[in-house]
Formats: C-alpha cells, structure tokens, sequence
C-alpha cells in the first residue's frame, strides 16, 4: 500500500473528503458572513444562533407539522431569513453608519438571546433529528464507506455557494449591493430603492446560515449551543480569507475544513486551534488575508 | 419657456442648524444656470436638499410640474433628476465599467457606454481598474459619464472642476456645451468663476442660504463690481 | 433542636448553562419531594429548600454558598454540577464548617486530595463510570477497545480510569484518540476507530460531544460493522435527546435507572408528573441527600455540622436510589451502579423506555477504596 | 503668467537633499509611476505638476514610503531609504502633508500642534507623566500657530474650523517637525484667497531653509513661488526646467495647460 | 488600509484632560469614603468581586475607548494571570505580592503576544484577532497540566501580603483589594492623560497623519495593549487571591464578551464608567441566580438595548447632563 507520512493513501484520501465535508458548512456560515459584512457592515455574531435556529426549524417543523427534512430545507431557510429581515428592519438598520463595533455587540447580544431562549425551553441536550430515507445509509467508495447524506452535503453547500457567488459578483444586483455598502444614499439618488435591498441582504445571510442549519441537523445534535462552538471557527476562516471577499469565503471555508481534516489525522491535539494558527501565520504574511483586496 | 424646476421659499436644516432660508430659482427647461457664493453660504445644500437627501426642509420644489416634497429618496431619480455630488462618490468596491454601468437608466435619451468612452477615453483604459483608484480627475470624469447614461433630464453638478487640471477643466467645458446642445438643463455650482462664466447662461448668487441676485449671462461685464465685493475674485 | 428555627438546604446547580439536562430546575424538584416524603418538617421546624443557578461560574457559585451560609441559615449545599463549581463550594463549606453533597459533579478529588469532613460525594464519579462501563463491559466480552478521548483532564482520567479496569479484567486497548473539546465532527476520529478494530469504542467525553460522536457513529454504520460503543458518562436525559434511532446499542453506566423495580417506578412516575421527565442519576441522587440528610438531623436531634456529619458518616442508606448504600471515611456514598444498554427503538415499549440492564455492579466495587482515595481524613 | 517674483529666495547652497532615481510604481498591471528620476535641493521650492492622474500624488507616496516602490532607489541626504518604514522617513526629516486635510479632528488646535512637537522633544513616551508635562511645548506651539494665523483659534477643535483652515493647520504641524525636506501634496486647494497668500508667504519663507517639494494645480502660484518645475504625464516624466521654460513647452501645453492662458 | 473607518473616530470618543474641579475633587472623595465604608454594609468577598471586575473593565476601556481597539480576547489576561497567580501561590509557594507579580508579568506577555498578531489590523478584524487568539489561549488552558483541567486550580492560599497583613482576614484582604484597586485606577488615569496617551488618541483620529509625523503607530498600539493587558491580568491576579481559585471560566471567551458589556454599559471611555457597568452585570449576574430566570437572556438582552438607546453607557450619559457639565464633571467633547 502506498504510505504517506505513515498513513496510507487510501485513508488520507478518506480523511481528505472527510475534511471537503467539514469545509462545506464552515464554506456556507463564512459565505453568509461575509456576505453581511461586505454589504451592511455588520459582523453577524448571531450567525451561529442563525444556523443553530435553522437546524431547530427544521427539527419543530417535523415535530409539529410533519414536514421532512426536503420541505425544512426550503421552508427553514424562508423562515429563518424572515426574521432576519424583520430583524434587520427593526433594529440593525438604526446601527448603519455607527461603528461596525456596535453592530458586533448588538448581535452578540442577539446571540445571546436566542441560544438562552432555546436552552430555556429546549434544554441543553438538544433534539433528534435524521437523515431523510432517500439519503440513509452509505456508499464503500473503496477507500472508506462515505455515508451517502454527507455526500450530498459537498453538492449543496457546492450548489448553493456558487450560486450566491454568481449573484453577487455576477449581476446588477451584487453592483447596488456592494455600491450602497459605501454610499446608500448616493445610490439612492441614482434611483435605487436601497433600504430594501439591505434588509433583503441580511435576510438573504441569514436565510444561508439557517441553510447550513438543516444541512447540520442530520449529522450534528440539534441543540442550542451548536452555534457558538463552530462561529468563531468560521470567523478565523473569514479573516483568513479575507473580509468582504465572497469568492474568499468560499475556498477558504473548504480548504480550512481540509486542513483541520489532516490535522485531525497527523496530529489530533492540535486540530482545535490548527484554524487559528492558520490564520496567525496569514496575518503575519499577508494581513489582509489570502484574497483580501488591500493594496 | 417652461419651468422645468420651480422652486419657491425654501428652507432646509441640517439637524438644528438652519442652512437654507426662503430660497427661490427657478430654471426653465433645456438652460444652464450657474450658482455662485462663498464657501458655506449653502450652494451644495441647495442641490442636496433638491435632491431630497436632506429631508428636513420645508417650502416648494416643482420638478416637471410635480411635487417633489414627498417623493421618496429613490424615487427622484426617475422623475428625471441626476446628481454629481462636491466628492464624486466613486465606487471604490466596483471597477470604472461597473461604476459606470451603475445607475438605473431612467429616461430614453441617455448616451451610450460607447459615446461616454469617447468623450473620455481616460475611462475606457481604465475601465477594470478599481473606482477609486482612478486620480480625482479621471474621478470626476467618471461620475459626470455615469448620469450621462442615466438619460436624465436635469444634471444637479457641484464644483465639477475643483482640483482639477487646466486642461481637464477645459474638456469638461466642452462636455457641458455638447450636453446643452442635447437639450440637458443644468444647474451648476461653481467656485471657478471663469469657467462658470463660460458654460453658464445665467447666474443666481446666494448669500447666507438666500439667492441675492440673479442675471444672465449677458449682464456679467456690469456686474463684476458686485462679484468682486461678494466672492473676492 | 435546629439552631434557628428551621432546616435550610440550598440546591446550586446549573439551570441554564450547557449542564441544565443534567439537573436543573428538576432537581429542585426532586429535593422538594424528598422533603415531602420526610414529612415537611424536622425536629419539628420547618424544612426549606432554596435553589441558585451558578451559571457554571465558580466565582458566582462560592459568593452564592457564602451569602447562604452567612446571612440565609443554609445548613447544607446540594447538587454542584461540575467539578470546579464543586470543589470551589467544598472548599467554602470546608471553612464554614457547613455540610456539602455533590450529585452534579464526577471528580473523585472531592473525596480524595480535596476531601472534606463535611463533604459529600453522592450520585457518581468518573471511578465508578469506569468501574461500571470498563469493567462489566469487558465481562460481557467487550475486551478491546479503542478511545475517543476529550483533549482535556476529564478526559483523560476517564481514560485512564477505565483502561486500567478493562487491562485488570484481561482486556486490551487496542488504541486512543484525543480530540478536542467541542469538536462537531468526529468523522476523522470515528474512520480511526473503525479501522483499529476494537470490539469496543470508549467514549471518554461528556455532553455534547459524546451527543455528537454518537450520532456520527450511526452515520458511519459503526454498531451496524459490530463495534459497540460505551459512553463513559451518559444520562438518560442525554439519551432522550439523542433518540433512539441514533443511540441504539450505546452502553453506559449509570447510578440509577427509574424502571429498574416497583420503587423506582413509583418514583419515576411521581417525578415525571412534576417535571415531565424521567429522573436520571442525578436528579435521583439529589432526592437521596436531601432525604438522607434530614435523617441524619432527626437522629442527631440538631442541625450542628459536625453532629449531622458524625451521623450521615455512620448511617446506613436506603431509599430508592441508594439502596444499601453506605458513607466512607472521605465522604464517598457506596451504592450499586448499572450498567446499561440501550434498546433498539423497536424494543422501546412506552416513554422513556431506554435502557436494559446488562449488570448490576455492587456499591463495594463501584467506587474507589478510601484508603486509596489519597484524602487525609482517612486513617 | 510670466511674471517673476522679485522675492525668490537665492538658493545660497543648491545641494540635493532628496533624490529619487528610476522609481516605479506597478498597481496589478497598471504602473502609475515610470522611471522617474527627481533631484529636490535644499532652499529651493520644486514644483510637481501634472494632468490629473499623472501620479503625482503617487510619487509623494513613494518619496514618503507610505508606498513600496517597485523599482527604483531614494536617497534622502546621502542615505539610501528605499527600504525605510514610513514613519522612520518622518523622523530622518522628511515629512508631508497630505491631499485632503489631515488633522486630528477631535484635539484642540494646540494640540493637533504640540502632538507634532511631542517627538522632537521627547515628549512622546512617558506614561508615567501627566499631560501638563506637555505645556513646555506651548511656547512654540504658539509661535508656530501665530506663523500661519491661527492664534484666535488656539482652542478650539480642530473638527470645527473650516476646509482652509485646517489646511493651514496641518501646514503649521508639519513645520512643527522642523523638517529637512518638506512635501506638499496640493496646501492651497480650496482655500480662500487670503488664505493662499498667508500659506504661499509662508511656503516661501520656510524654504529659506528647507528644500520643498509641492504639487500645486494652481498655477499662478507655481509661477510666483516655484525655482523648479518637473511635469508629470502619465507617470513619466514630460518636462523640467524652470517655470517659463516649461510652461512655453507646447507638450506640456497640450498634456495639462490647455490652449488658453491659464 | 481599506478597513480605516471614519465613523469609528466620532463614536469612540474620549474625555480629553479636564482641569481638576471642585465638584470632581468631591467626588472623588465620597468615592473614596465609600469604599472604605463599604464592608460594613455589603458582603466583602462580593465588594472585592466587584472591584476586580471593575479594574478589569478600566483596564480594558483603556484599550477601546482611549485608543479605540476593541479586543474581544480579554480574558486571556484576566484568566490568564489568575491561573499564573494561583499556579505560583500554591506550587511555587510565592507569597501573594510576588504571586501577583507573576501573574502581572504572565498577562503582560500575553499581551505581547496577542498584540503583535492583532495590532496588524484594525476594527472588526483586530476583534476578531484577538478573539480567535484568546480562543487558541482556551485550549491551552484546558489542556496544560498545571491547569488541572475543568477542576481548576484550587484551595489557592491567601497568604500574608508583604509578610505582615494576613488576607485570611476578610477585612484586611478587603483593604488590600481595594489599595491595589485604588492604585490600578490611579494607573490608567495617569497611563490616559499622560504625553503617550495623547500620541494614542491622535493615532486614533488620524493614523496616516500620525505615521507622517514620524510616530511608529504599531509600537505605541501594542504599547497600549500591553498596559491595558498588563493591568486586566492584576484585577485577575487578585481574584485568584479573594476567591483562591483560577478556573476556566475566566479564560472562556464569554468573558471577554462580559468585560465589554460591562464598559458599554457604563460608558466607553469615561474613566469611572466600566465602574458602574461592572457592577452592574456583576450584580445582576449575582441576583439573577436566585430568581430562576436564565442569566443569559438578560444579558443579551441589556447588550441590545445598550447598543440601541444607550450607546454613551451610564456615565457618558449622565456626563452629557447639562448639570454635570456646569459641574465640570463632564469633558468638553461629549457634549
Ligand atoms: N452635515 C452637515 N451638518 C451640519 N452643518 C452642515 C453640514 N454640511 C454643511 N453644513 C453647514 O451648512 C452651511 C452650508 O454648507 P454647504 O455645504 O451648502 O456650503 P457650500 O456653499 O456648498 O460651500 P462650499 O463652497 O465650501 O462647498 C455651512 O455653514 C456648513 O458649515
Ligand atoms: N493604490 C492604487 N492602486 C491602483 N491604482 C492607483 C492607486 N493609486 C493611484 N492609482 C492610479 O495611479 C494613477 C496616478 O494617481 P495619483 O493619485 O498619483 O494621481 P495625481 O497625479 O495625484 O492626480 P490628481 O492631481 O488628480 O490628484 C491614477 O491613474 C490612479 O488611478
Ligand atoms: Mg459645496
Ligand atoms: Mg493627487
């Protein structure tokens, strides 16, 4: 068998889809993330609450209504973004043009909130939730058995990613966007209704997080805390990424997961911090991050 | 002639500070009016408050016959109106080409993208470059280019010539004229008096948040003592 | 007589922090029906029970035990989730001279190197865990294992722990992987797992973590491939949010199950209307100190400290979750653990319906020789 | 504008205080700046002028190191600081001002002055002491406001006076530093017309001392003020010489002046 | 440097130096009288909590209201000294003043540390930074040896201070806290209004034109941030002394999170604010233990309200009154 560095070829391949996998929901929360940063400013911190309540929709919905894991799906990321935009019509919109800081405080409060309230009736063990039938059980790609609903999880997150990608970068409407991040009121005045747009936006972040959500629930336990433990993770990947850069969000998100996958295998004590000191050494390299726009 | 912009007894406030007191202009379609005054009497408040960007104002603006008072911040650039603000406001997130393809076209007789470039073939070379890292010239260019495209009625242009050079001046001059020749109306403010006088076939001269005079173009000879007095040049 | 004019015990436990399930608010309720069933009152003053949420915080947690002890007449501290908030408030209590009963916490340094003449340790410690699920699991043929180990303390003494019992039992570790804390996913450690080829993966973690590698474990088809796993600390309040779908065949050890016989039932049953769940060890093992304790004050006829101490010391214990239990030198509660299994959803009769019962391990082996537990109240 | 200050300081020792050889600017694939090669000498004002986009303020950037230059090598007094950090550059002596106003907008007008003067007189790290230690430096701080008009205004905030005035505080701030050599990225754009003969008197006076180095679009101020003009185009160099030669120069007519009389 | 943002300047905004008023000298002296007085009305151990967290909070407010950084990695320094501190009180059997000492020195190289990663950038990314390092700081933590872990270092000696005062006694521990308290606030207020303080402010408004005026801006940020690193780890120092434990908590992140709260509350850059807001949050944190809410919903809720409606915090407020001004309480900016 082939070895490298002691492991064969065939189990680091297994770990390095393994890590694709991590990669695919830290590439959606840090998409949706910068996403939010790049047009309003805001460090989302209630990103991982966000993620956390879509994971939870879905979860009620099957329990109260009966609809499964493909109408929570689509239904979840709706609702979730929903109050993202009720949200942000409420309440993030008097922090435009103040100090980005306090946008970071207020959903760090925000956060706050939500995982206390779901602790509060939910408790902290959190709830079952599975794998829809059609995605159960696994394939043996020869070199490990890959359960078919991970599999799945690398083409959403794929689909999904490139397809905000494209409406961002791609069309007139990432232009106003990313436009109003500078000046709303000049775009305004070029007849562009912009306030919506901005609520639109962080309903949108919101609505990918609450997506990586459901994507989560099958793998992961759906409990309130689930969020806080992976956000700050996805905040290294952002700023090792770069901040603002969608398309940096994106790679980056995957090859983290990658590189955690391997830490995971070489050397597992350090696959906590393995992000961070990542982003260590690209901060001393490259401040802005690896696809950071900084002159 | 028809008065394309009407505007009577207006009065504008920034927070408590009262800028504008009892303004009245008005300019009939297809002119382009210049107006003058030191610095702070309220020129770029004038077009800001036009605009609706400040919206603590009181008084009329009839735009085309229409109120303009309760229109909404974005809704006023369909009714015809485009603005080129004192400090530009270029992209700095979108490249010229995107800078330029910005603003929703609202009326038919905007120029096209191919025009633009000739007339300022500066943007053309740079037009993937990042917005803001074009000098402030080629800034400049670019956001009059940008309402060019927009096939609006009237241009609101404030101090389109500071820090600019000679010649670039000159160019802009230029463009003025051949925009006048499509039947654009202009309102322009200016600190630059010679250029001012060149482009301009009227003047309004505003002191304190009020216009205290206003001539054409014609009268400017008998006038200078004034301008001295007033504006020191 | 009591002192002031009534029995006081203050419940301070997690009640909305990460360890909530695990006691909480129901514990409260639990020492309440504990004082029920004694009969409202000792001595003939009035008992009452108070309850805090130390927020996992220590700090909160021995300023709370401090202003109970100095100005509120708390006679004694119950529940302590975790082990920092434990051996914080043992350590007040120690100065205060006030009698303290851990339920909530699994360090066995509360009656070893940290030990307390007035300190308790009731419910569990990670000792018995792996007596229980390293031990009895290899007599039941579980004899090589692999763990998947929290990067932390806790972690390792579990580990440790339970090798040691599965080696003295003739079985081998056969591997071992650390992973850190809060980990989400666990894939890379469980493809680790898979290909060692242990009978057994151990999962020397706790809380959301073992919630996590469980429900991955189902994912890769680990028990399916037939490997079993053991979660060294596990409580029925965990399994109930996992499900049985993905918790299936996990083996762990705990103090107390409610359908173990008649007694537990009723108790069961009493506390789920209460609460609306079924008890776990240590919701069970806060009903038995409170109960236990005011018996040590009748006997004593006083609340003194070193009186009820002598007592709780020296008495037997019997109700429904430490049934023949007896105290040692160091504070340390003997009683049987279980060690459990749990059933495949289509074997789940009615709720909460979860376990089976693999073996019963007597309190005499479960827990750690005094002699050898290192606290020096030990002669 | 032809006419010839009578007042122009005799450049009693035209030695090279500052010089730049084949500098280079590449942004992505665009270079703004091309092998320019300038010479700036001590008691002399130099002129930078150029068409918009020529990449003047560029190479004050570079001369400053708050660019990396591409290629190139600087040389300020003998010593060769193409590697220096921005901030070391200031304290070898080369300090700018900047082309949209830079004060502290929120330090009273002394001390947006006394801030400057703090370095020079080590005054800059104590920690220890308290804030009054700096009232040795008011004296000066004085003087140097009342060199550019400023004395009415000692105290109020900086934020609050208008463009030129804050122009002109920045230009006494630089001064603050005593500086060698001295660049100024456009000191009289939108200032009054008072305002441009106090700074031009002034920009003349403390060249006696010191080379100077502007870019002006102004041009009869260059005219009036300047020994030496170098033209941007482009990022290249298009012509030097003194005032009147450059100006006569049909290219740099056709590039920047424009076919009227300025 | 894309990220430079010019609203951050005119939000974050600090008191410059005032002339000593009489209304401020009777302040200060209530202030004074209050502390001393306190232990007899109030629980010591709870009034030491409460002073160590308030020094923390000063000592972080001197990081982002003075210089306008936000560090969401405090309580490395705060945990971080208290584990030094304890580690060195009980293993190496130092006495508490030199335990301290270690913790000081401890939190300072933390800060070093952090500060030379974090300082390369500004806003939100240094926020980030900094939380990502303290993060890494956690793990560490759980993970060291000497940490024991989740149990955390305890029955931490107290010790006699100096040989002489033996903090067994609550009182004379209580009169230490308060001397070194009294002593830390003095610090920053000097460390603030002192000629490096007014190169940091000016930094803060104009970091280009700071660097052009020959200032190495790097050098006095992470000058700053060691101060402010430095002092957050005495405030954890003597914790570790008044509760005779160092635990995990104080190195979480939700500390870090707490100790912003507690500025905001009171009023970022204001000296006397982080005061009130500690004690505010420390004494809610303490209440609602016993009334059966869950802790967190509040607090998130007092930060969204804060960051809404109440963005100068209690003090900045009450500085903002016309009486205060007329007092010459108040500065002349925030008005
Ligand atoms: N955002 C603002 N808030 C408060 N006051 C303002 C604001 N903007 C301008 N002003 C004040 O309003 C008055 C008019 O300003 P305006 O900008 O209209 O002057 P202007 O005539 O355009 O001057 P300039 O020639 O310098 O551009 C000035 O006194 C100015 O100080
Ligand atoms: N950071 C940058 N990245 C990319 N291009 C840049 C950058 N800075 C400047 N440029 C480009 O370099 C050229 C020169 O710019 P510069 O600002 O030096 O011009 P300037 O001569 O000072 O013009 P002005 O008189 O209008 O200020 C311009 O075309 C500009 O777009
Ligand atoms: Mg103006
Ligand atoms: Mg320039």
């Amino acid at each position: 068998m082939t070895m490298i560095f002691g492991i064969p070829l065939p189990a680091l391949l297994g770990q390095l889809l393994i890590g694709l996998i991590n990669g695919s929901f830290y590439a959606l929360l840090s998409l949706g993330l910068a996403i939010i940063f790049g047009m309003l400013r805001i460090i989302n911190f209630a990103h991982g609450a966000q993620y956390m309540l879509g994971a939870f929709s879905a979860y009620l919905l099957l329990t109260f209504t009966g609809i499964g894991y493909w109408g929570a799906l689509i239904l979840a990321p709706i609702l979730v973004g929903i109050l993202g935009v009720v949200i942000e019509r409420l309440f993030l919109r008097r922090l435009y043009g103040l100090d980005p800081l306090y946008g970071l405080l207020f959903t760090f409060g925000l956060a706050l909130t939500l995982e206390g309230t779901f602790r509060y009736f939910y408790g902290s063990s959190g709830q079952p939730y599975a794998a829809p039938a059609a995605l159960a059980g696994g394939t043996n790609l020869g070199f490990m058995f890959m359960p078919n609903y991970r599999g799945w999880v690398v083409v959403a997150s794929l689909i999904v990613c490139i397809g905000t990608w494209f409406l961002i970068e791609k069309t007139k409407l990432g232009a106003y966007l990313r436009a109003a991040t500078e000046n709303a009121t000049l775009v305004q005045v070029f007849g562009v209704n912009v306030p919506v747009l901005l609520t639109l936006t962080y309903g949108l972040g919101v609505a990918l997080a609450a997506f990586a959500g459901v994507l989560a629930a099958p793998v992961y336990q759906v409990s309130p805390l689930m969020g806080s433990n992976i956000i700050i993770i996805v905040f290294a990947v952002v700023v090792v990424g770069g901040m603002g850069s969608i398309m940096g969000a994106i790679v980056t998100g995957y090859l983290l997961g990658i590189a955690e996958g391997l830490t995971k295998v070489f050397y597992p004590e350090a696959s906590s911090i393995v992000i961070f000191v990542i982003m260590a050494f690209v901060l001393l390299l490259r401040p802005a991050g690896l696809f950071g726009r900084e002159a | 002639m028809a008065a394309l912009l009407d505007i009577k007894g207006l009065n504008a406030w920034y927070g408590e500070s009262h800028v504008l007191h009892g303004l009245d202009m008005t300019i009939h379609d297809g002119e382009t009016v210049t107006i003058l005054g030191r610095n702070g009497v309220g020129k770029t408040t004038t077009l800001r408050t036009i605009t609706g960007i400040i919206r603590s104002r009181k008084g009329q603006i009839r735009f085309d016959g229409k109120d303009m008072l309760s229109v909404p911040l974005h809704r006023t650039a369909h009714h015809g109106i485009g603005y080129v603000p004192e400090e530009r406001g270029i992209f700095s997130s979108l490249n010229v080409l995107e800078n330029l393809m910005l603003p929703p076209v609202v009326g038919k007789n905007g120029m096209s993208v191919e025009d633009i470039f000739e007339l300022f073939p500066n943007l053309h070379e740079r037009r993937h470059s990042p917005g803001t890292r074009l000098s402030g010239g080629e800034q400049q260019m670019l956001a009059i280019a940008r309402i060019l495209r927009t096939g609006v009625r009237m241009l609101l242009l404030d101090e389109p010539t500071e820090g600019l050079a000679p010649v670039i001046v000159q160019r802009i001059g230029e463009v003025l004229k051949k925009l006048k020749e499509r039947g654009l109306t202009v309102l322009l403010v200016e600190q630059n008096f010679r250029f001012a006088s060149r482009v301009a076939d009227r003047f309004y001269l505003m002191d304190h948040g009020q216009v205290v005079s206003e001539f054409p173009v014609g009268e400017l000879p008998d006038r200078m003592d004034t301008l001295h007095h007033v504006l020191g040049v | 007589a009591a002192s002031d004019g009534k029995v006081k015990i203050g419940i301070l436990n997690d009640q909305s922090g990460v360890y909530a399930d695990f006691g909480g608010k129901s514990s409260v309720e639990a020492a309440k029906m504990a004082v029920e069933d004694f009969g409202g009152k000792v001595l003939d003053v009035p008992i009452e029970i108070i309850d805090a949420d130390h927020q996992n915080k220590p700090d909160i947690a021995s300023n709370i035990a401090r202003q109970w002890f100095d100005t509120q007449q708390v006679d004694a501290i119950m529940e302590l989730t975790t082990s920092s908030v434990a051996l914080a408030v043992q350590a007040v209590a120690k100065e205060k001279k006030k009698i303290d009963i851990v339920t909530g916490a699994a360090t066995t340094d509360l009656t070893g190197k940290q030990c307390s003449p007035y300190g308790f340790h009731w419910a569990y410690d990670t000792y018995a865990l792996a007596v229980g699920t390293g031990g009895a699991l290899v007599k039941q043929g579980g004899d090589s294992w692999f763990f998947l180990t929290a990067d932390y303390a806790f972690g390792y003494s579990l580990e440790e722990q339970t090798s040691n019992f599965v080696k003295s039992n003739n079985g081998k570790v056969v591997g071992s992987v650390r992973h850190p804390l809060s980990t989400t996913d666990y894939s890379s450690f469980l493809l680790q797992a898979q290909s060692s080829g242990a009978k057994v993966v151990g999962l020397a973690n706790a809380g959301a973590d073992t919630q996590n590698a469980i429900k991955q474990a189902a994912e890769f088809g680990l028990t399916q491939s037939g490997q079993r796993l053991a979660a060294l600390l596990f409580t029925l309040a965990e399994v109930h949010g996992l499900g049985l779908k993905a918790a299936q065949g996990l083996t762990l050890t705990e103090g107390f199950y409610w359908d173990r016989d008649d007694e537990s039932r009723k108790f069961g049953e009493r506390f789920q209307k209460r609460t609306g769940k079924m008890p776990n060890m240590i919701h069970a093992g806060t009903y038995s100190a409170v109960l236990q304790y005011l018996k040590a004050v009748q006997k004593a006829g006083t609340d003194d400290t070193e009186a009820v101490s002598k007592v709780l010391h020296d008495m037997p214990v019997d109700d429904v979750f430490g049934r023949g239990g007896t105290v040692g030198a160091n504070g340390r509660m003997f009683h049987d653990m279980y060690l459990l299994e749990v059933k495949k959803p289509e074997e789940s009769k009615k709720p909460w319906d979860y376990y089976k019962v693999l073996a019963t391990i007597p309190g005499k082996d479960a827990y750690m020789d005094p002699k050898k537990s290192g606290c020096d109240l030990v002669k | 504008m032809t006419q010839v200050s009578v007042e122009r300081a005799v450049s009693s020792e035209p030695r090279v205080v500052l010089s730049a050889r084949g500098i280079r600017k590449d942004f992505g694939g665009f270079s703004a700046v091309r092998n320019v090669d300038l010479d700036v000498h001590h008691a002399r004002v130099h002129a930078l002028i150029g068409p918009n986009g020529a990449g003047k303020t560029t190479v004050f950037n570079l001369l400053t190191k708050f660019l990396q230059p591409t290629a190139g090598t600087i040389l300020l007094m003998g010593q060769d600081i193409t590697r220096t950090p921005p901030d070391k550059v200031a304290r070898l002596g080369l300090v700018r001002s900047f082309q949209i106003s830079a004060v502290f907008p929120h330090l009273s007008v002394l001390d947006n002055v006394r801030v400057a003067l703090q370095r020079p007189n080590n005054l800059a790290h104590q920690f220890w002491r308290p804030v009054s230690a700096l009232d040795t430096l008011n004296r000066r701080a004085d003087e140097l406001l009342g060199l550019v008009g400023l004395t009415k205004e000692r105290d109020r905030l900086a934020a609050d006076l208008s463009y030129g005035r804050k122009r002109v505080l920045e230009i006494a701030t630089t001064l603050a530093l005593d500086p060698k050599v001295l660049l100024l990225d456009e000191p009289l754009a939108g200032m009054g017309q008072e305002d441009i003969t106090v700074v031009a008197n002034l920009i003349r006076e403390v060249a006696k001392t010191r080379a100077v180095l502007m870019v002006e679009h102004n041009l009869s101020v260059v005219a009036d003020l300047c020994h030496f003009v170098t033209v941007l185009q482009r990022g290249e160099i298009l012509a030097e010489g003194d005032y009147e030669t450059v100006s006569r120069d049909p290219r740099v007519r056709i590039a920047y002046m424009g076919t009227e009389e300025a | 440097m894309t990220d430079a943002n010019p609203t951050i300047r005119t939000t974050l905004r600090a008191e410059p130096a005032v002339p000593v008023s009489g209304a401020r000298i009777a302040v200060l002296v209530i202030a004074l009288a209050f502390l001393i007085g306190a232990p007899f009305f109030v629980y010591p151990i709870f009034l030491m909590k409460l002073l160590c967290f308030a020094l923390f909070a000063c000592a972080f407010n001197v990081l982002l209201g003075y210089t306008g950084l936000l560090s969401f990695g405090h309580a490395t320094f705060f945990g971080g000294a208290a584990y030094f501190t304890a580690h060195a009180v009980k293993e190496w059997g130092l006495s508490p003043e030199l335990g301290i000492l270690v913790g000081v020195a401890g939190a300072a190289l933390l800060g070093l540390i952090m500060g030379y990663f974090a300082i390369r950038r500004q806003g939100i990314y240094f926020a980030m930074i900094t939380l990502a390092l303290s993060q890494m700081f956690f793990f560490f933590c759980l993970q060291a040896k000497f940490t024991h872990g989740e149990d955390g270092i305890q029955s931490v000696p107290r010790g006699h201070f100096f040989g002489l005062l033996d903090l067994n006694d609550s009182l004379s521990m209580y009169y230490t806290v308060t001397a070194i308290f009294v002593g830390g606030l003095f610090l920053i207020w000097r460390f603030v209004h002192s000629p490096f303080g007014m190169i940091l402010r000016s930094i803060r408004e104009n970091e280009p034109r700071a660097i052009s005026l020959g200032y190495s801006v790097a050098r006095y940020k992470l000058g700053a941030f060691v101060f402010s690193a430095a002092l957050a780890g005495l405030a954890g120092a003597v914790k570790a002394l008044v509760f005779q434990f160092a635990t995990l908590t104080d190195v979480a992140w939700q500390m870090s999170g707490e100790v912003i709260l507690m500025t905001l509350l009171g009023g970022i850059g204001t000296i006397f604010g982080p005061i009130f807001g500690s004690a505010l949050v420390v004494g809610l944190g303490n209440y609602l233990a016993t009334t059966g809410f869950p802790v967190t919903i509040i607090t998130g809720i007092v930060f969204m309200v804060c960051v809404l409606v109440f963005r100068r915090g209690i003090v900045g407020e009450i500085n903002a009154t016309r009486l205060a001004q007329k007092l010459g309480l108040a500065d002349r900016s925030s008005g």
